[in-house]
This record gives C-alpha cells, structure tokens and sequence, in this order.
C-alpha cells in the first residue's frame, strides 16, 4: 500500500507560495518521494489566492489525488477557505502571530508557529513561508537535510541567503518536531533522486530530443511555459526559437520551416489555435510535417485561462476546410508528453503532414516526479522518405501517386528536384489543377493518395490495452490526461471489488477502431472525460460506432480526482447515464461582489 | 436612444462597484481615472457609452468603467468597435487595450481602421510588455530587452505607434503619460470630440513585468509638445517629433488634421438616419421587394 | 411526365459564352419554363474553357440533370471536348466556318451555321453567338419573339444593339428551322415568368427580407456575390456594408454590430471561415446573435477554388474552442437559401447565438429559376427577448440564469441596464469569474445555461419526412444541396422499381436525432455526399448513433448528377459498401502539359 | 546545398516549360520576366532559390518561375517565407504577391516582418484592385473608386506602403514599373543584395479589373527618383517622396538604410552554422540530456 500525504499550500500572489510549494517538491523528489503538484490560482499578478497541492507519495502518483490532509495557511484568506475542508488526521500549519484558525473539523491538528519568536524580528516577511515548511517538513518525518540541501542547491550563489533559510527553516522544524505531534503519515524515503517537472517543460524538452530545430509562438496560457523553456535553451541547443506577431504568423512561419526540411513545431491555446486553423489546411495539402501542440484550458473563447478542460477536441478534428490527413494524439500524463514528442515528429514525416497534439492545462502547467533515467533516452529518429542530396533522379515528381500514399520528399536545396508546392489541387508534379477547366480525374486521384498517407498510421500506434479488472463487463473510457484519475478512480473501485476496466485513448485521429470495437463491442461502455458536451463521447461514437452507455463529465474548471470518478461511476452502477461532477470544497468557492451595475473583469491569458 | 447631455458630470458616475484589480502601481489605474474624468466632463451618458477592449490586463478596462462594454478577443477591439459604430452611430465608441493587443496581434486592424476612418477613440496602454501573459517582449519592447520570451535580449526592431498612425493617414495621433492625468485628459477630451478615428498611446508602465520602462523612466524622458511650440496640423513636423525616442520623449497632440476628411460612417448612404440598432421595422417592403424581384426577371 | 433538353454551351472565357446561356435562360423563363444552370469554368480571366450546362424544363428542376442533349460549341475546343458526350437525338450547333466537327456520335445532328452569310461580314464575332442562339430556340421549337423580347428587356437603351442582335438571331433561327430536324422534346410553355436567380443573390436578398442591417466580407469565391449583391444594393435598402481587412475583421466586425442589436451577416468560404472561427466562440460566450455564411468549395485549403464539394461540416462544427451553443444549417436547394435566412436570423435572436449557414458552389454560383411570388413574401421576423427600452426594471442581469437558458437581452443604449459582456467566462450579470481564484459552482451553472438553450431549438424546425418510397426499408439521406439530385435520382429509381426513400438533413446542429432515429433505425441507410471523408455520415453516427450501411461519394470537384446516384445506389444495392462515383465524360478532363520541372500554378480564389 | 556561382546566368533557366496564364498584357508579365533576369544576372542556382507567395493572380508567380517554391494561403507569404529562411538561412528567399494579399489581409505581417528584419526580399505586385476574385476595391485603391464592392465609390483612404515601410523601419524601400523593365531589374538586384528585409512595390497594372490605372496612367505619372537627385540614404527626403501621389509618382530606391542593423537571422545563435534543414543528426546529445536534467532535480 502506497504512503501519502496531500499538502496544500495556500496564499496571495506574490506571497511566495509557489516557492514554498517547489522546495517542498524538491525535498521530497530528493528522497525518493514521488509528487504531483497542481495549482490553483487566481489569474492575478498580485494579491488574489492561490493553492498549491503537492501530493507526495512513496509509489508513483498519476494525478492531484483528492484528500488533502496538511496544510500551510500563508494568509488569514487561506486558512479560512481552506481549514473546512480538512479531515481527522490532518494538520494544519500556520503563523500563529498573524493567523487566526477557525474551529478545527475534529481530529484536525492546529498547530500555530511563533514566527516573530522563531524567525527573529527583523527577518523578511517571506521567512514565514521558511519557518513553516522547516515546520511541516518536520511534522512530515522529513530529514532535516533533505530540506537544506535544496536551500544549498537553490542559493548556491549565496550563502548568505542559504543561511538565512536553513535558519529559519531549522527554527520551525525543531519548534514543530518538539510542540506538535507528527502527522501520521509515513513515506518510505529511497536514495533515488526523482526529477521535478512540467509538462510544458517535457514538451519543449521532448521536442527538442526529437530534433525540432526551429520553434515558433506568440504568448499564451496554458503554453506559454514552452516558449519559455524554448528561449532560454534555444541557444545552446541550436534551436531558431521565434515570437511571432500572432498565431497566424507562427503557423505560417512553422510550416515554411517544416516545408524547407526541419523539423518544427509550435504551441498554443484554444484561441490561437483557431487562428492556426487555415494554415493547418495548407500543411495538408502541400503535405507538409509539423507538429502544433494545443494546451488546453477552459473555454469557450477566452473562457477561464487558468483552468482545466478538455474541450478542443472537435476543434481540432474540424481544424480547417475540406479533408486532408491529419494525426491528433493526446498525451495522457506529463511523462506521456515525452514520448508523444519522440512519435509526434516521426509521423509527422512519415506521412508528411500536421501532427496536432492536445495538452492541457492539468499537464503543462502541473508539475510532477519523473525518473531521471526516463528523461535520458536518445530518441528513435524516422524521417520517413526523405531525400536530402541530389539522387540521379531526373523524373522527380513531388506528389508521386504511390502505393502507400506517401510521395517522396526533397529538401529544397537539392538541385534537379525543384518543385512548387501549391495550396491549390495539384497534380503529381505540383502543377496546379485549380486553373484547368476542371480535371476530375486527377482531382480524384490526388485526394485518394493523400487519404491512402493515414491507412498506415494507426500500425505505428501502441495498440489499446485494458487497464483495471480487464475481465469486466464494465469499461471506463478516457481520453488524454484524464488517464490518471480515472486509472486511479479503477483501482480503488477494483479495490471495493467494483469490477471495472479502464480504457485510455491516446490517439484520436486516425482512430483505433478496429482495436476500440474489439475491447468495447458489448460491454458497459462509460466515457469519463473534462468537459460538457462529451466531445470524446461523440468521437468514440462517429468512429466506431460505440455509444457510451453512461457519461461522467465535468466541466467546472477544476480537475478530476479520483473521488469525483468513483462517485461518478457508482452512481452510474445505480443507474444514471449522465453524471455531472463538480467540485464542491468549501475554499472553492469564492464570493465576489453581484447585483446590477457592479462590473468588474478578468485577467493571464 | 437617449442624447447626451452636455452638462458635466462626475466621474464618479463611470464607476462601478467593483473596483479594478490591476496590480498595486500599475499604470492603468491613471488611464481608467482619467477616462471616467474625461467623459464626465463631456457630459456622455453611462447607456451612450460602448467600452471595446482586447485581452491584455489593460484590455480589463470596460469591466472597471460603467457603461456598456465588450471584453472581446485579442487583438480584435478594432473590427469589434467598428462594428458597434456602425450598428449604432449615435453611440460614442471608445476602444482600448494594451501594446500587444492592438500593435502585435491586432497590427492589421490597426493600420486599416486608420485608413477607414471611423469615428471612435482608441486608447493604447502601451507598457513595452506582455503584462497579462506574465513578461514577454512585445512590439513596442526596445531592442535588447531581456523579457521571459528573450532572455538574451530582444533580438527584433521596436514599433513606432506614431509614426505609423501618421504613414496610416490618421488624422489625430496623441500620445499620453498615465504618470501626467491632467495633461492626459486633455487629450481624452480632444480625441473624443474629433470627428474621425483618433489613437492616443499612453505610456502606462506595467511595474511588475517591465523594469526597464519604468513610471522614473518616462517621467525623466517625457516632455510635452505643447510646451515645445509644436504645431500639430503640421504633419511633417509630426513625424519628426514620432521619430523621437531616448532621452527625449514627446507627449501631447502629435498631429491634428485642420480638414479632417469625413469619417466613414458619416457618410455611409445607410447610417444618415437613427442608429440602425433602433430601427424597429425590420425586413424589406413589399415595394423593395418588387423591385428586386424584377431584376431577375 | 416532364420534357426537358439539357443544353451545354461551351467556349472559352470572353467568349460570349455567359451571356449567351443567360440568354437563353431568360428565354426560357419568360416562357413560363423552369431552368437550373451549372457552369464549368476555367478559373481563368481569359481564355480557358467554360461549360455552360442549362437544363430547360416544363416542370420544376431540382439539379442540373445529367445527359446534354444539344450543344452550341462557341469553339474548336469546345466541339473537341464535347460532341463525344452527346447521344442520339442530340443536336450541335457551331460556326461551320470556323469550327471543323468530329464525327458525330449514332443519331447526333450536326448543325453547321453558315455565321459569315447569316450574320454579315462586318459583324462582330460576338455575333456568332447570337445567330446560334437564334438557330438553337429555333430547333427547340420556341417563338422566335420569346428571345427577341429578351434583347428588347435587356439592351432597353440601346435600340441599335436590339435590332443587330435581333437580325442575327433570326438569320440564325429561319436557317436553322429551314436546314434541320427540330430537336425531339417539346417543351410546354406557358405565360408566367419565373424569375432567374443566383443562389448567392438569393442568400443577399433573403436576409435584406430578414431585416439584416449590417452586411460584412471579404471577397472569397464562391461566396463573392452576396457582397457584390449587398454592395449595389445596401444604398437603397438602409444596409451598411463594409469591405473588411481580412475574414478576422469580417467577423469580429459583424459580432459587435450584433451586440449592438442589428440583424448582421458575413459571408465567406472555408480558409475565410476558418479565420473567422476564434470570433465565432466569442459570439457563443457572449450570446451575440450573427448569421455567418460558408460557401462551401473544392478543399481542403486553396483546392479547387471553383469547384463543388460538401467537405466543411467537419469545419463547422469544430469551429472555435470549447463548448457553445451554435445553430448550423445547410439550405437544401436555392430556393431554400431564400427561406434558410428567414429561419437564421429568427433562430440567432432567439437562441442568442452564431447561426453558421452552409451552401455550397452549386448552390451559390447556380442559377435556377423561381416563382416571383415565392420571393415577393414578407418573412416572420422573431427576435427573441429582447427588451430595446428602458422597462423600469433595477435588477437587469445581462446573464441570468432562466430555465430556458435565454437571459433576455438589452440592447446598448438602454438606460439603466448597462452591461460588460466578456469572452471571459462571467456570472449571470457579466462580471468574469475567470480572475477569482475558482468559482466550479458559478462555472458551471453558465455553461448549463447555454448549453440549455439549444433544447427549444429542434422544436423550431420543419420536422424531417421521408421522400420517394416512403415505405421502403432502403433509405438514401444527403444533407444540403445534394438533395437536389438525389431526390431525382430516387425518384427515377422508384419508377424502375427500385425500392428507396430519401431522407435529406437541412438542419445540421443542433440535430434532428430523435426523429432521425424514427426514421432511420433498422433501415439501411445509404448516404450520399460530396465529400472524400463521408463527414456528414460521421455526423449522422456521432449525432444519432446511425451507422450508414453504405456510402455514396464524390469528390472530384463536379457536382452530383442524378445518373451518379442511381449507379451508386445500384452498386450498393448489389452489396458494395462503398462507391466512389466521379465524372467520367470526355470533355472533363483536360491534359495538361507534365513533366519534371515543369510548373504551372493556378488563379480565382 | 549548393554554393551560389557568381557567374551570370541565362534568364531561361528560370522559366519552367508551362507559360504564365495572366490574362494577355497583365503587369504581372513584366515582373516575372525582369525577377528571371535579375537572378540570372546575379548568378543564384535555381535550387537556391525560394519563391514564396501568398494567393491571388500575382501570387500564382511561384508556377511560372523555375525554383523551389511555395504558393501559400492569401496574405500569408511573409511568415511562411521568414519560415524558410529560419530553415535554410543559406537560401535566398523572394517573397511575393498582390496588394491585397500583401497590404490588406497580410497588413499585419507585413509591418512586424520589417521591424523583424529578416534578409528577404518581398515583390508586391500593386495593381490597385484584388484581380483574382475579379474586382474588388483594395487597400491601395484610390478613394471613389468604383468597383464590385463599390459601386457608388471606394470610402475608405488608400494605403501608402512607401509611407508604412518607412514608418516601419525597413531598411530597403523602393518602388518600381512593370512598364519599366530595365529600371526594375536594378532594383531586383539591389534589393536581393541588401542585408536585410528589402520590399519594392511594383506598380504591375491589372488590364481587366482596374481601368483607372492602367499603363497609360502610370506612364504618364512616374519619374525616376535617380533623375531628381534623392538621396536614397536621408530617410526624411524618402519620406517625402513617399507621400507623392498624383501628377507625379516616384520610382526607384525611396530609402537604402547606409547603416544597416544586422538581420534577424545574421545574428540568431541557431543561425550561424550550415543551414538548419541540412544537419543530419537530429536529437540531443547525451551531455545536452544530463545538463537539461540536472535542471529538474
Ligand atoms: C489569440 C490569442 N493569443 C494569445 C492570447 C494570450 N494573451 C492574452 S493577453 C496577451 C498580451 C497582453 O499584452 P498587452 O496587449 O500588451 O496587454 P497588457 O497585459 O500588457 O496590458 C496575450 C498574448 C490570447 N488571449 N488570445
Ligand atoms: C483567407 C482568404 N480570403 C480570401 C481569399 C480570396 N482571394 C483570393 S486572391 C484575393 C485577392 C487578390 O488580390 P491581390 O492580392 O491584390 O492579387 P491580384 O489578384 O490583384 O494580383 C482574395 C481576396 C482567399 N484565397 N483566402
Ligand atoms: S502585470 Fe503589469 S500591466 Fe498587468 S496589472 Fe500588473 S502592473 Fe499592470
Ligand atoms: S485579372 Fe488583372 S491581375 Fe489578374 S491576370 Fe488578369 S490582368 Fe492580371
Ligand atoms: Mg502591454
Ligand atoms: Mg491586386
């Protein structure tokens, strides 16, 4: 059985809450624990809440989990949002010189820091953050220098400022080890150190190990993070790294790049993504390879930027006009992005055309243990047909009409293979049909071959697996990062000995049908997915003809946890066919002034 | 549709409840203050007031501004605004947003909505920076500026708002310093009361993202036209005056054009009467459909 | 039973060859006889080949039929490519001096005109046209005065043009009633006149008679003519209409007119609607009602830009991110576009939403005729809640949350119900909720009051009917213009004895699905469509859970014929699952030069 | 990739086996054949080369021209060809089109590729009128004039590209005639060797869709701004020359920056080896692996 505590960390922007949350990240990664971080925060630059969840674990941990069960309080806000939602067991960490706790649930440990006492009255505000998670991490069973050697790591420059910390951080540890009992929870520690990681960071570094060499992005939330790891690395890796005016430009501007025989890539959100959209279109017909990540966030339109969905699914599938071949894949964790960047370059030049994955907010901006040795991986390169130097060829056609579909590509640059690649019909050469009378045959032909290109496609796939009790008559079906509540979800109703089968889609276009008939065919098919209008479900549907028999959805801008599915689930096992979860935690809920008249907007996008 | 009244009115009445929740400092504040100033002193009713803005932090202006408004998308407060205009052309348009929004995105809208001319207000919060989307380099940005998206420095030319506006043929081209309010409302005034597409840039510093162009910064650099003789129905002298940028910079009426040519919607055949948003008949006459109808046969 | 000749014209561009079929069209409407024009064109200025197809008949058409029966070949290119195509009892026209005929299929007369000595040395070589046209209605056995009477109508000011074209037309007719065999069918005329329209002007006028107020676009073929048609007529009937930057412009521009309470439209093709569809989500978000039209063409991106096809359902419904309601809707035939824009702009204001209209090149670019008091109708105009003045009320919430899902909307300008609407996410009077920390419960309450609105919608339209053998167990279903020909074709089916109903879809989301299911579940459903991927098949599986039993598709940039569908339905009944039907005559298809290196682009877009 | 010769080579080399299909006496002949020329002239291997338009009749150039190229989507050839050049810096990249692809929908792109200075040269074939949708009003028409879309008068300003560049930074401004064929080729081939973004508007006039300004309309307006002595080096004298329109409308090098900043792609670090596109070994290196994980633990 797997030992775990959730931490949450509440308070203001700009009151250090994310750095509380990474050193404890951090120390705990650096003993072997595994973690799983998710914050929710206000889409403010200052002030506004924010909380942090770490959920640390000694087995590996697939998702946010559901139960938080300590907590630092950094403000009076957060201790009041949050306090309720504590169960018996928990504890609940706080500057007791500023903070007033409200009446502790029962059996909920309240233990208030002296701060001014411990930190020394002229330390800087910040030092209560320090003196708490010296508190905390000692409340945890935590080694004291697990704690300080991250301070040493992170201020290696300054030992000044790693004095100071470990300090303080000693301070709380000893006064929490000594006045508070610990929690009750044990992790065993390991001498592993596990790598702390975005999503968006292994998406970036996942792209650059598959060799993207140019990337290109305008700003925006939930990817933003990518363009950001892309700039500061691009130089020493020798990737052309562009911010572009807007999404149109970054499109355009990637598809030349990948036109010209590099492999590109670039990212975006729901709103940008529409503006990629034409191009999209010009990728498939000039059969041109590139890869567009679309992170996801809660929508429609500017929607709610900093919150979870699953709701670009039928964009992506409807991404331009007419029909032309496309590969969409959803990675289905953060460690999943990894290799959905190793695969999403491959097929992009084997069958030479846009390769569009569908992040989310859940997994760019979460945050997660990963073992180093998985990062270290070279990956495998296929660059399909591809000719980079003058081959003798003299009947070089750009768009040959082969058997597979897929035409040989030439780099330009090569002499003796020129060609023009056109948005319009063309023929096998290139040549465009759009200004003769009217050519059917060719016509005909042409959109045959590049539909032939996606025949092969679903081959390339991991094929689908059943996960949980395979042997059920009841399958859970989820699309992308909902895998890892869902899976867990499984587990514990496999545990209560709800049997249950939990299958995960991970590439969507071309589907697996075939595979998805044989496991599905007959069975209780229940979609669990993130968003309102069940957008998975109808795909499953229009693709291989299976209706889910009952849906689980949520779409109020906070991820699943487990619980949420388990109820789900259950309460389709009493009979519903639509369950709309919610997240009902009393610190979710945040009144703002109503009535007519009072105004006021929205902000991070 | 109600008129206007010309009396004067607080500006306390442009303010809602809610109060803006920009960061402590930031430049915006002023901006938004001096709007509520400014339309008070002209005397424009809260319900004849329609707010555009974009996405950015400074595109969360209608929400703090009590009247009618539209938060639309990135880069679009342009063609939105225009829209609204000729919809109902009895209604004073104000459309907003920041640098990014409607000089990098919005960059087409912006050169277009000059040559078409239609008579609105358009306010440019201009901090050099993507403040919403947490510190990246934008077109306004200074060559060599470490933002979080050029980390090495801002490899690409830095966009002149005003001496584009003046290559676009715009016919009133200001530019305001959210650190100068009463200097700013002026130019509000002037611009509101100009009968065609008018653009005020305000320098409005974003003090958490950008630490290079700081309210210091500009408040060392800044000097006003007016105080320097500058002739605004000068166009050449204008654009001397854009091209100033270092230790000098210029605010105030850039450029006026003394014989505004009509805006467009002024003269579009089908926006000569009521604003076509209050027209209640809807649908065409039987005559108009004779009429056409003999066309084809 | 129906008499109808189909004519083919066929010429290069600035030959005359548009007029010419115009011509004879009008004709043929003053006489009271029904006309449904197609024209293959070269998408060139000049030069190139033009195929003008006007199927003449004493009934209602629906389609431009599929055999020519008399030709007027305006060139040697035009003889070449055509004659082949003719069968017995067809006659062909052409300048015997100039134009050498091939040899003439079994039973097809040869009608060379002697144009120098008909027409007159001196006349001008448009001329030849007018003498063909004279011999051609001669043979057709109309009244020499049904043409002359058109030349009077349409040259008004010119008496002079009149009479030449007069003169040269009976040269033409009196040889050619002398010289040869009538053609076999006799059309019956009557006295109506029936008018001659485009579909796209029909699209224009339709929504001037629904009280559209603002008209934006960019020109993109084939939706080009609603804004030449709303730019020569916007002065006269109160309509502003705006050339706009770009597609993003377009929208964005019509979406604030919406806001502001004017009945607004735009109109593109798909690469212009895929710009337009980050726009679209911000009238779903904001509840802005606005009718956009895409005029669907040959894809994907550039393709075939004169050229039909039906592949943007996909596009459509996957228009924008996240989840919104939006109401799509594909008219049937020309005359339906005329009553689709009565239906758009009542179900916008109603629905408070984007209604996207799909036509297509066939529709918007053909030309039928229609009854005069078809179109001389007032259309209902329902605008939904909307409250245009001050009613007193203190408590407005622009977003409130009813149990319809409709908040009744102000229009700006209203005293005292001022309102922000943001593509924030926002509570019931506007004010985001996407800068608080996380509101779930706020969330989604918003997103269940939109989605509820689509509830009411299927209550508004014409319900579905089966056509053709009602009784059949084989049902064909299409949606939009492909009605047309299906519905002749299963009509022709059922006369031979083949057993097969038709199901056409016109209303595409929110869908039809119980009624569909009604209709369709245990049936074997064959759907036709002009398109590679079977979109609307996919639709019909995802909506309605119905699985074609077999498909029926075209993509080769030719429209539908009836004699398609029926060897497609035919092939099918003989237990093919998939037919992929194509045009095949002679004359379309049109070599060009090929080759390595050897490059030629295309133009009209 | 090959190494450019030096040697002056064939203008026939550049034209592919299929003939242009612009309507007989389309400006746009002129450009195509002065553009092989003067690539023959400076002695660029066809497989050197990439042409890259966006749509419309000027755009369909790329068909008719003997190199690699790329016939992208409407207003979209400047970021597609910055896209390339990022690829295979070693390239020389043309960008090309009409004035609606490259002013109107591509207006955005437009300006930020100047202020991003990418070594390219871009060719817009300024006809006044969209050709290929077969006539309607353009940026660059000039007010009242009628067309599909205006039948009672265009109401918008026109766009002045000479202005806008300027305004924008670019470094290379010039304009040239089609009906002047050895004046442009000169300024093909400067613009091709200037270090930097280079634009040069063509007036290639539309003999079907515009006759207001046709042949006979710019013949008897453009001069050569050689023969008046501009100084292309002094920025304001260019901008005043841009503003001419009218009875008189220059022709030539408007502005050549005598101090050009380094292109965008001279200075990226990625940029500075063989041309990205030809390296063969894709992928980090194990030490690229270890130093990029030692950042996550
Ligand atoms: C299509 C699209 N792309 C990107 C974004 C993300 N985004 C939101 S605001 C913004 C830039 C904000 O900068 P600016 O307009 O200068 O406003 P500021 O926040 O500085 O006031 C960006 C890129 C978006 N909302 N939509
Ligand atoms: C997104 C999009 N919108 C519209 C079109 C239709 N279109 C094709 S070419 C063109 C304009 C052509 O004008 P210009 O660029 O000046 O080129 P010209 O034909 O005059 O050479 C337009 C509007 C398109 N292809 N794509
Ligand atoms: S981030 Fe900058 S622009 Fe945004 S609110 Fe804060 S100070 Fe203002
Ligand atoms: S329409 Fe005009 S621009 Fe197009 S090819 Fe003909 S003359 Fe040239
Ligand atoms: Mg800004
Ligand atoms: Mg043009």
């Amino acid at each position: 059985m797997a030992n775990e505590i959730i931490v949450g960390i509440g308070g203001a922007a700009g009151d250090g809450g994310a750095s509380t949350g990474d050193n404890l990240a951090q120390t705990s990664a650096r003993q072997g624990l595994h973690v799983y971080v998710y914050t929710s925060y206000q889409s403010l630059i200052r002030g506004g809440h924010s909380w942090i969840r770490l959920r640390i674990s000694d087995t590996k941990v697939t998702n946010i989990g559901d139960q938080v069960s300590a907590m630092i309080a950094l403000n009076q806000d957060s201790m009041d949002r949050h306090l309720q939602e504590m169960k018996a067991g928990a504890i609940c960490i706080y500057n007791g010189d500023k903070v007033k706790p409200g009446k502790a649930p029962e059996g909920v440990q309240l233990c208030p820091l002296p701060v001014f006492e411990l930190a020394g009255k002229d330390a800087l505000p910040i030092m209560q953050n320090t003196v708490a998670l010296g508190a905390l991490v000692g409340l945890l069973g935590y080694d004291f220098q697990a704690l300080s050697s991250v301070f040493e790591h992170t201020f290696k420059k300054k030992p000044q400022v790693v004095e100071a910390n470990v300090t303080a951080a000693k301070a709380g540890f000893d006064f929490a080890v000594k006045t508070y009992k610990k929690h009750g929870t044990v992790l065993k520690k390991t001498d592993a150190k596990l790598a702390m990681v975005h999503g968006n960071n292994i998406l970036a570094m996942g792209a650059a190990n598959a060799g993207c060499k140019v990337y290109c992005a305008y700003p925006m939330s939930p990817a933003t993070g990518i363009l950001h790891w892309m700039a500061s690395h691009g130089k020493d890796l020798g990737i052309c790294v562009r911010q572009v005016e807007d999404e149109i430009g970054v499109a355009n501007m990637a598809i030349g790049a990948g036109q010209m025989g590099v492999r590109s890539m670039c990212a975006t959100s729901g709103g940008g993504f529409a503006l990629m959209t034409e191009a999209i279109g010009m990728a498939g017909i000039m059969e041109t390879p590139v890869v567009m990540i679309n992170v996801m966030r809660g929508g429609p339109s500017t929607g709610l930027p900093t919150k979870q969905e699953q709701g670009d699914l039928n964009q992506a599938i409807g991404a331009s006009q007419g029909d032309f071949p496309r590969i969409i894949i959803a990675p289905t964790s953060i460690a999943d992005c990894y290799t959905v960047m190793e695969e999403s370059f491959n097929l992009a030049e084997k069958y030479q055309c846009p390769v569009l994955v569908l992040s989310d907010l859940l997994m760019s901006e979460g945050h997660c243990t990963l073992e180093a040795s998985f990062l270290d991986r070279e990956f495998k390169i296929d660059r399909g047909e591809l000719i980079l130097e003058d081959d003798g060829d003299k009947n070089y056609y750009r768009y040959k009409d082969t058997p597979s579909g897929i035409s040989p590509r030439v780099i330009p640059g090569v002499p003796n293979h020129l060609y023009v690649s056109a948005t319009d019909e063309h023929d096998e050469d290139g040549v465009t049909i759009s200004d003769v009378y009217t050519d059917p045959i060719t016509r005909k032909k042409m959109v045959d071959k590049r539909a032939r290109k996606m025949e092969g496609v679903v081959k390339d796939y991991t094929p689908l697996k059943l996960e949980g009790d395979a042997s059920s008559n009841t399958v859970v079906v989820t699309y992308g990062s909902t895998w890892g509540a869902a899976s867990e979800a499984v587990e514990r109703l496999n545990k209560e000995g709800v049997k249950v089968a939990h299958l995960s889609f991970k590439y969507l276009v071309p589907f697996q049908e075939k595979e998805a008939i044989a496991l599905l065919k007959g069975k209780k098919v229940i979609v669990v997915e993130m968003n309102k209008a069940g957008q998975f479900a109808r795909h499953l549907r229009a693709e291989a003809g299976i209706t889910a028999d009952a849906n689980v959805r949520k779409y109020d801008g906070e991820p699943f946890e487990p619980k949420h599915i388990v109820e789900g689930i259950k309460e389709v096992l009493k009979g519903k066919n639509l369950v709309e979860v919610q997240s009902l935690e009393p610190g979710w809920r945040t009144p703002h002034p109503p009535g007519p008249g009072v105004l006021s907007t929205g902000s991070t996008h | 549709m109600t008129t206007a009244t010309l009396q004067p009115r607080d500006a306390k009445l442009y303010k809602p409840e809610v109060p803006p929740d920009w960061c402590p400092g930031c430049g915006d504040y002023g901006v938004l203050t001096v709007l509520q100033r400014a339309v008070g002193e002209l005397g424009i009713l809260n319900e004849n007031l329609m707010v555009v803005s974009g996405i950015g932090c400074s595109s969360n202006l209608p929400g703090f501004f009590k009247s009618y408004g539209m938060h639309s998308l990135h880069g679009r407060s342009l063609p939105v605004a225009t829209g609204c205009k000729m919809a109902n052309h009895e209604m004073t348009v104000i459309a907003c947003g920041g640098d990014g929004d409607g000089y990098g995105i919005g960059q087409g809208h912006f050169i277009h909505s000059m040559r078409r001319n239609v008579n609105m207000t358009y306010i440019v919060m201009d901090n050099e920076i993507y403040g919403l989307t947490t510190g990246q380099t934008s077109p306004t940005s200074e060559p060599g500026m470490k933002t979080k998206s050029t980390p090495f420095g801002n490899p690409e030319g830095q966009l002149n708002p005003m001496a584009l506006a003046l290559a676009a043929g715009c016919g009133f081209v200001a530019r305001g310093f959210s650190g100068d309010i009463n200097h700013l409302k002026s130019l509000y005034t002037q611009a509101i009361q100009y009968p065609g597409f008018a653009l005020i840039d305000v320098f409005s510093p974003c003090v958490t993202f950008n630490k290079q162009n700081t309210f210091g910064w500009f408040k060392e650099r800044v000097y006003k036209l007016e105080d320097k003789g500058h002739d605004p129905s000068n166009w050449t002298a204008a654009m001397e005056r854009a091209k100033e940028w270092g230790a000098q910079i210029p605010i105030g009426v850039l450029y006026k054009n003394p014989n505004p040519r009509p805006s467009i919607d002024a003269e579009d055949p089908a926006l000569q009467g009521a604003g076509l948003a209050t027209i209640k008949k809807l649908g065409l006459t039987s005559e108009q459909r004779k009429k056409l109808i003999a066309e084809y046969l």
